[in-house]
């Protein structure tokens, strides 16, 4: 299991490669890449700020559960910070598993958490300046789709209070 | 007394990301940080989330020099 | 979109990044490698048989239906035929949409698709010999949570009059 | 007359997996090959499928000296 904030660009190509090789028992990897869109000009970069030490930590812990919900053998997070340029990869995700239906589960949860959930502040810039985002409707509808009574994380929980 | 971090619009609002501030809790700290009215306001606001050395904490709590309080606006997610 | 069947040995995370550049409107690439498990030495092999010009064509117009379906930009399918040792890849689907949720159903969808209904023949090699694999009930369940009235495949319903 | 393609275990049973065949038609030509009792067996099973110039055929059909006639035992998938 490995989480990663980096500032650099990477390609989705090579993390997959470094994580399918020498899997005798896997058969099935599902992976993920989300990739900062020009909006037809609307955006012309993203900027993301994390706080290191804690978001890789609440990521770890969230990849860990994962894991553990859905048998995973292996699992990679890789998260853009920074800078974001159109068409460069924000965020990568794969996961190992046995069979194909956990490994899709487990990447789509991933990525429901990470877009909804997981401590990042993004601000868009565009022709017209630069505001804060926050997570749509539908990434948090989205999240919620995994949510049981025994798995409210403790971010979510924190939020609840404070509504 | 401890190191205080803003993430996101908190920086912005405030014009600053880090300072030390002398204060002997939580609630000390967030009466010192009131002079700022628009800092105020903006804390003030929902879903805002309060790490005292990388963890949440909801109620109130003792700061000594080496702690580290981060202010943390909603969360946009990745 | 491009449909590809080869006896050659691929790597997944090479296919992965020629697909994933130059996206300026993608948000999302999902991706599946299906590999060869060991079975802790049950399965010494895997061999693939495939009708050339009849399976890629019954492949790309599953990719086309899921295009249309589930409004991508894009899809590649890449299969291996002949055969694979364990630990390789048998087959690399990936999927761009501008939002993830088109990209994951899609992508699911076709793994679905490719498991239980397309035309490929596999024998298991093993210790005790070889012998001819057909899907499993549950590769048969998952392909069915995607149909609907107007989509039953030419395939299926000549399946199912000689049932 | 036609090409005659056995795909999976289809020929294992028969032990060949492309013949020419004389036959004008393709109930004529299941005919012909029901000369090998095994094979004839295989191919009457469930789920068997036929490809004439590789598309699946479920009526009668006439053949030509061209044509491609392809017997497809149950798919396993990928």
């Amino acid at each position: 299991m490995s989480v990663t904030l980096q500032s650099a660009p990477f390609d989705p190509g090579q993390l997959l490669s470094r994580f399918s090789v020498g899997r005798d028992e896997t058969g099935a990897i599902a992976s993920f890449t989300g990739l900062a869109r020009a909006e037809r000009g609307q955006t012309t970069a993203l900027e993301l700020e994390a706080y290191e030490g804690f978001t890789d930590a609440e990521i770890a812990k969230a990849v860990n559960a994962a894991i553990h919900r859905f048998g995973l053998q292996d699992a990679v997070v890789v998260h853009r910070i920074g800078a974001i340029a159109p068409g460069e990869a924000i965020v990568f995700v794969a996961t190992a598993a046995p069979h194909r239906r956990a490994a899709f589960e487990a990447c789509d949860h991933l990525m429901d958490w990470l877009k909804s959930r997981a401590p990042f502040w993004k601000k868009e810039h565009g022709p017209d300046g630069a505001r804060w985002i926050e997570p749509t409707d539908r990434d948090r509808t989205d999240a919620g789709r995994w949510d049981t009574p025994f798995d409210t994380p403790a971010s979510q929980a924190a939020q609840d209070d404070d509504k | 007394m401890a190191k205080v971090l803003l993430f996101g619009r908190f920086a912005d609002v405030a014009g600053w990301r880090e300072k030390t501030i002398e204060a002997a809790t939580l609630a000390d700290l967030r009466t010192a940080l009131s002079a700022d009215p628009h800092l105020a306001e903006a804390l003030a606001g929902p879903s805002v989330q309060v790490a005292v050395d990388k963890a949440l904490v909801r109620a109130d709590i003792a700061l000594t020099a080496a702690s580290e309080v981060a202010f943390l606006p909603p969360m946009s997610g990745g």
